[in-house]
């Protein structure tokens, strides 16, 4: 690897008064160094300091909590980014997606970026809630960061469905349609609740406002909560689940 | 080690961009499919003529005002052709009309044949039909030659880059 | 949770009287709070720049996806065009496969919330706690058990003809019963099978079950949700 | 411990490179979209042009044609840069950049996806003009864009001959019986009322039109009306019936005769003719000289070649004594409306001899004794076949243009097609068909071959000719019903609907005769004859009152003419003073035409003018030299106005709007020498006399 002239550049920037008032501590080669920039970052502090060697190893966790935390990092970037183009009315919203696609620079890029992760961050959530239940790391003391994933499951499976309909197409509309048809057969309160979700009796326009503030503002609001709890949980926790199968070679 | 990681990432770009150099393939046109109307080959009703807007146009105002006298049968039947004297010539005889000039013929429509010198019989339609219409005229009657009326630019071709 | 333990927790109900805290933490009690369990490492590289790593490879494959694959955009939405069928996201497919067979409330409501409470429930309830295979103990009276479970769920589904969620079921049984058979000494994927715990047959079972159904559902049904195979394109 | 190990640090090293040269793919690749491919290209072009205004209207950026109020957001300039550049309209141009041809409409306020179809936001080839996932109305083809003209104008155009034939097809061929069309009128009368059928024709009559409707199309699909070719469709198709079928409805429809034919009392002196030996040559005569012939059509073989003569607003006769009985046709003669209340069919003024005769011609010359020959002996009808029958009437969709005992017509019996042309082809059922799916596709093969795409399908097979094919299709497109926009439904031009039923003295004898039948009033009426609306401005009464009672002409050309109708001397008044009083033109009022006083010197100037300077005999007859694509003027003085004259050659257009008479030059002068000279032309000096032509070639 590259030495010398790099290392000498990163050691004058690091010298800089404006990296040290960013950067209070000195290199990261001391364990108390290494201590300090996990706890001294506002970010890095729901992590533990230290972490079990074996629970590194890809096999024990193929990352897959990681990976949906980072598909959601993606998919708030790019969602930010679809928000400037998309309003959410009728037929406006589908009008911004044919922009989108054919005025707006990179903007097909930006859409399947967005929706390739948002499909993909539901895959990974399950397969991260199966993974941990068959490696058993729902036991306690971990119980409540367990239901904290199930509940995030479910806000996933929320924020996927409400931005299902934004596009407001054909597909869209009807798989909003069916899917909200099911709330009816709820006894009692089914068509009450319907109304609520849709604000009205049909998927229209109000539906639509409804989605796009749920997909847009609270939803992803509970969900960084939620996130933020569990990543703390699991450091309370005592760290992740370790096998003795995991030692490995 | 380095130069076999450098060369795995040109490839990875390589291929991912791959897709970024789509090629656009134009199919060339059949004339007939995208032809505003068509015209059968009055010498040979087999054959079919594409016409585009302005030449159909064209068509649509001989068959109105022309055909009686510059065609040996039209919508009503006979043709009046035979009964004029000296004979109008017919309106696809390239033989007669490919030789005259746009500028010459738009005089003829819009003047009547005394004003260049040819018979009166042919009357002037230069305020009954617009510049635009006596334009249309002439386009169908290039457009229907035989022979063939031989365009003095290139025809036209998709357009295919450089 | 340990009702029925016959141990004496020291822990006092007067703290006043006797400040004094013990607890036994027996394996069955136990939070796992293993101290050994390997060596420890900082966070700070080694975490760090694997997550980076890892978030690296996963923007790296996304983005060449996002090249190569285009989102679907059809029609402007027309409530009065109903396509046929109309088809819920992907990850409720599964549900609308199972509406195909029960009724609405069963399939749309009860499944889906039984589903969410046992999963709530999964930690509080001490599945496999003891982490002991199936086939440990009480062979005899576990087949009689299991066998009892399988055949009430095998004919329910059969009564309402759900033959998406039979097959895999079957599969699964079939791999459960087999498993009973599987000599003690046998390593490889047969010792694997036989060493597998109930709480584990069970959730094979639910993944089985509602990835065939979801793979049904999304490529399997064509109009009227009739069976059609994905490479036989429907007229119109 | 904490060192980090080398195959991590490489592991970092290479995803970083790949992660930072991957995110730069999608930039680089916008800038070779599409469209900018075509925008640079055209800068290129635009520089080797001579006509600088390309260069400086050139922008390198999008283009595109914003109108909200039309939902309209075409960005099809951005390619098709050169539409509304004049130096590109050439042909030599290379596409996409030649220039529109000169419409009525310019491309920035209406937009091109308006006419074209398409999809206008997008910027690449295929999603702009094919039908993709996103967009299911793709470009339409060039040839039938006049049906794009016709969602909005729904009058006819004269730049739409097309669309206006499709529009005169889908209501001759009588579609508007079965389907709703959009604003195509269910008329009074689609097709005869079969209330009193069984009085008129006979069981087997009956059963084998019903089989052979007129037509027999051989396996060319080459129609032939009793064994005649003919390029037009029958009104009445032909419907696939069994055998029982055909007994059921020929039984059902024989027993219709609520009020029986009361046999006419002839006058003695007309029975009388009965033993002449030339009746039938006598009632031949007659049938010609009452010109039967300009509604009606008789199959003639001439030179061994048989056609089709005659006009085709009534039924067609070559056969028509084998078909109806000898009682109902001298009662129909007599009083059409009275069997039919809504024919056409004038009421003739006859005598009882004539009568005698053309009836007697009508049922023993135009007849064919093989005409039944294929028919079984059916007998009198069955109660149980007149049940199935009445059911099959309803069944086969006969109740949507026939009406029995005065019950409505059955409506609906085939799809709404008000909207079909804005369908998109996922509403469409293609069926097992191996047809295209395209909505052209799909319009080409119900029209042609509807089982085809429907196994099931009602509707009865048509012959279209390619031509006309492509007139229906174009006329069912333009029906596309509600526009997208709002602002589009406002842009709709109706379809004028004039009617014209003149009350009074007037008005009973225009029924009578049913002068609408073929001649237009103020845009009411026929094509056949000529546009009555400004007669009175045109004719003198007197050649009115003349040419009403004898309309024969002399010119042998033109085989539909006016037909005598034996009008009495009070009709023919009446008929020429509502004339001259009311359909005058506001341009040509003969109040001042007694005052109108022509020297013999102008007139010879005039003839001068006619003869010489303009050479008028090219297109006008004169006493039998000259042209025949004018009006014959040999008769001019005896039956145009003067006051119609000089406004005719001021400006023809004003008057006809459409007129095939060019518009000239003339001077003031020449104008009254011409009408001069015209004033004097009268055959052989006399005055009113037996009528010159009237009739031009339209």
């Amino acid at each position: 690897m590259p030495t010398g002239a790099a290392d000498r550049a990163l050691e004058s920037l690091r010298a800089t008064r404006v990296w040290k008032s960013v950067f209070r501590r000195g290199p990261a080669l001391t364990n108390r160094t290494r201590s300090l920039a996990v706890f001294g970052n506002l970010f890095l502090h729901f992590l533990p300091v230290k972490v079990r060697e074996k629970s590194l190893r890809v096999r024990a966790t193929y990352y897959l909590g990681s990976i949906t935390f980072l598909l959601f990092v993606v998919l708030s970037v790019t969602g930010v980014l679809l928000m400037f183009y998309y309003h959410p009315a009728v037929p406006q919203a589908y009008r911004d997606l044919k922009d989108l696609r054919f005025v707006v620079s990179n903007g097909v890029f930006l859409r399947n970026l967005h929706r390739l992760a948002a499909h993909l961050m539901v895959v990974t959530v399950f397969w991260h809630m199966f993974h941990v239940f068959y490696r058993g790391g729902y036991k306690p003391p971990h119980e409540f960061n367990w239901v904290v994933g199930v509940v995030l499951l479910l806000l996933t499976l929320f924020l996927s469905y409400t931005g299902y309909l934004l596009p407001w197409d054909q597909l869209a509309f009807w798989a909003i349609t069916v899917g909200t048809n099911i709330i009816s057969a709820m006894p009692v309160i089914g068509g009450r609740v319907r109304y609520l979700a849709l604000g009205g009796n049909q998927v229209g326009e109000n539906a639509l406002l409804r989605f796009y503030v749920l997909h847009c503002v609270v939803l992803p609001l509970v969900a960084v909560l939620l996130i933020a709890v569990h990543f703390w949980r699991v450091q309370k926790d005592g760290g992740l689940t370790v096998k003795e199968e995991d030692g490995g070679k | 080690m380095s130069r076999r990681l450098l060369l795995a990432v040109f490839l990875v770009c390589l291929v991912a961009a791959a897709p970024a150099c789509r090629k656009q393939p134009a199919p060339a046109p059949d004339a007939l499919v995208s032809a505003y109307d068509v015209e059968p080959d009055w010498n040979d009703p087999q054959k079919v003529v594409a016409l585009n807007y302005r030449q159909a146009q064209g068509k649509r105002l001989f068959y109105t005002n022309c055909v009686w006298c510059h065609a040996d049968a039209t919508p009503a039947g006979p043709s009046n052709r035979s009964n004029v004297t000296p004979t109008p010539p017919l309106i696809n005889d390239g033989n007669v009309l490919n030789g005259e000039s746009e500028e010459y013929l738009r005089n003829v429509i819009s003047l009547g044949g005394s004003a260049v010198g040819k018979s009166a019989m042919m009357p002037p339609y230069g305020r009954t039909l617009r510049p635009e219409e006596i334009q249309s005229l002439i386009a169908y009657m290039r457009a229907i030659a035989q022979p063939l009326y031989q365009q003095s630019a290139r025809p036209g071709k998709p357009y295919t880059g450089r | 949770m340990a009702e029925n333990k016959k141990i004496e927790t020291g822990f006092s109900s007067d703290v006043l009287k006797d400040p004094k805290r013990i607890v036994f933490v027996t394996k069955k009690t136990s939070a796992k709070v293993t101290g050994d369990a390997g060596r420890q490492v900082m966070t700070f590289p080694h975490l760090v720049l694997r997550e980076a790593i890892a978030f690296q490879i996963l923007v790296i494959a996304i983005v060449l996806v996002s090249l190569l694959w285009d989102a679907p955009l059809e029609q402007l939405a027309n409530p009065l065009l109903t396509p046929n069928p109309a088809k819920a996201p992907w990850y409720f497919l599964g549900l609308q496969e199972l509406l195909h067979y029960f009724p609405p409330f069963v399939a749309g409501i009860l499944i889906p919330t039984l589903v969410v409470i046992a999963l709530v429930g999964i930690p509080y309830f001490n599945i496999n706690i003891h982490g002991g295979p199936l086939w440990a103990k009480r062979r005899t009276s576990q087949l009689r058990m299991v066998l009892i479970v399988l055949s009430l769920l095998m004919i329910f589904l059969a009564i309402f003809l759900a033959w998406t969620v039979f097959v895999p079921s079957a599969a699964i049984a079939f791999l459960l019963l087999y498993s009973y058979s599987v000599p003690a000494s046998q390593t490889g994927w047969r010792g694997f099978l036989r060493s597998r715990t109930v709480s584990w047959w069970v959730m094979t079972w639910f993944i089985a079950v509602a990835i065939t159904l979801t793979l049904v559902g999304t490529f399997f049904r064509g109009p009227g949700w009739e069976w059609e195979w994905p490479w036989v394109s429907h007229g119109g | 411990m904490g060192k980090i190990s080398r195959r991590l640090r490489l592991a970092f090293a290479v995803s970083s490179v790949i992660f930072v040269a991957v995110l730069a793919i999608s930039p680089v690749k916008d800038l070779r979209r599409e469209w900018k491919y075509y925008k640079n290209g055209y800068e290129r072009f635009a520089r080797n042009r001579p006509d600088k205004r390309l260069l400086s209207d050139f922008h390198p950026g999008l283009d595109q044609i914003w109108i909200p109020e039309m939902n309209v957001v075409d960005r099809c300039t951005t390619c098709h840069q050169g539409i509304t550049q004049p130096s590109l309209a050439d042909s030599s141009v290379p596409q996409p950049f030649r220039a529109h041809p000169p419409i009525h409409h310019s491309a920035t306020d209406w937009g091109c996806v308006v006419c074209h179809r398409g999809q206008g936001p997008a910027t690449e080839v295929a999603e702009a003009h094919e039908t993709t996932l996103a967009w299911e109305q793709p470009l339409l083809p060039n040839r039938l864009i006049q049906g794009s003209c016709g969602t909005c104008h729904r009058a006819d155009l004269a730049e739409t001959p097309k669309l206006t034939r499709g529009r005169q097809l889908l209501a001759k061929l009588n579609c508007v019986g079965c389907h709703r069309l959009q604003d195509v009128d269910r008329p009074a009368m689609l097709a005869p009322d079969l209330t009193n059928i069984g009085t008129k024709v006979s069981r087997a009559w009956i059963y084998k039109w019903l089989k052979e409707p007129r037509t027999v199309t051989d396996s060319n699909g080459t129609v032939t009306v009793n064994g005649y070719e003919t390029g037009d469709e029958p009104r009445m198709p032909q419907i696939h019936l069994k055998e029982e079928e055909l007994r059921a409805l020929s039984g059902y429809l024989s027993s219709l005769r609520s009020h029986p034919v009361a046999p006419y009392r002839f006058d003695p002196r007309a029975i009388a003719l009965e033993k002449a030996p030339d009746l039938t040559a006598q009632g031949e005569v007659r049938f010609r000289q009452m010109f039967c012939s300009t509604c009606h059509s008789l199959a003639v073989t001439r030179a061994g070649e048989t056609k089709l003569i005659g006009g085709d607003i009534g039924p067609e006769l070559t056969k028509v004594g084998s078909k109806v009985n000898r009682d109902w046709l001298v009662s129909w003669l007599r009083n059409p409306q009275e069997y039919l209340p809504h024919s056409t069919m004038p009421r003739y003024e006859w005598s009882d001899q004539d009568l005698f005769k053309v009836a007697a011609y009508i049922t023993t010359k135009l007849v064919d004794s093989d005409l039944l020959n294929g028919v079984p002996n059916l007998g009198e009808a069955t109660p149980d076949e007149i049940t199935s029958g009445r059911n099959l009437f309803l069944a086969k969709g006969c109740a949507s243009c026939h009406i029995v005992g005065g019950a409505a017509p059955q409506k609906d019996f085939g799809p709404d097609l008000t909207a079909l042309g804005g369908k998109n082809v996922s509403q469409l059922e293609f069926g097992q068909s191996k047809i295209p799916r395209t909505l052209i596709a799909y319009i080409q093969t119900k029209l042609t071959d509807p089982v085809s795409v429907n196994p099931a399908a009602r509707m009865p097979q048509y012959h279209w000719s390619p031509d006309d094919l492509e007139a229906v299709t174009i006329a069912l497109i333009s029906m596309a019903g509600t526009p997208s926009a709002s602002g589009m439904e406002r842009l709709k031009i109706p379809r004028a609907s004039p009617e014209f039923h003149p009350a009074g003295a007037f008005g009973e004898v225009y029924e009578r005769y049913q002068c609408s039948a073929c001649h237009k009033f103020n845009g009411y009426g026929g094509d056949l004859a000529p546009d009555l609306s400004y007669e009175g401005s045109r004719a003198q009464r007197a050649w009115l009152v003349d040419f009403l009672k004898n309309p024969q002409t002399l010119r042998p050309m033109l085989v539909l003419r006016m037909p005598q109708f034996n009008v009495t001397d009070k009709e023919a008044a009446i008929l020429a003073d509502y004339m001259t009083m009311t359909l005058q033109s506001p341009l040509a009022n003969t109040a001042g035409e007694g005052h109108m006083r022509f020297t013999p010197q102008l007139a010879a100037m005039g003839k001068q003018l006619y003869e010489v300077k303009y050479q008028c005999q090219a297109c006008h007859t004169i006493g039998g030299a000259g042209g025949y694509v004018g009006p014959n003027l040999s008769n001019a003085g005896n039956w145009l106005t003067a006051t119609w004259v000089q406004a005719w050659l001021k400006n023809p257009q004003a008057l006809v709007p459409g007129t095939i008479e060019p518009r000239r030059s003339f001077t003031a002068d020449e104008i009254q020498a011409l009408t001069a000279y015209l004033m004097t032309l009268r055959p052989s000096g006399k005055k009113a006399s037996a009528g010159a032509s009237q009739g031009g070639t339209r």
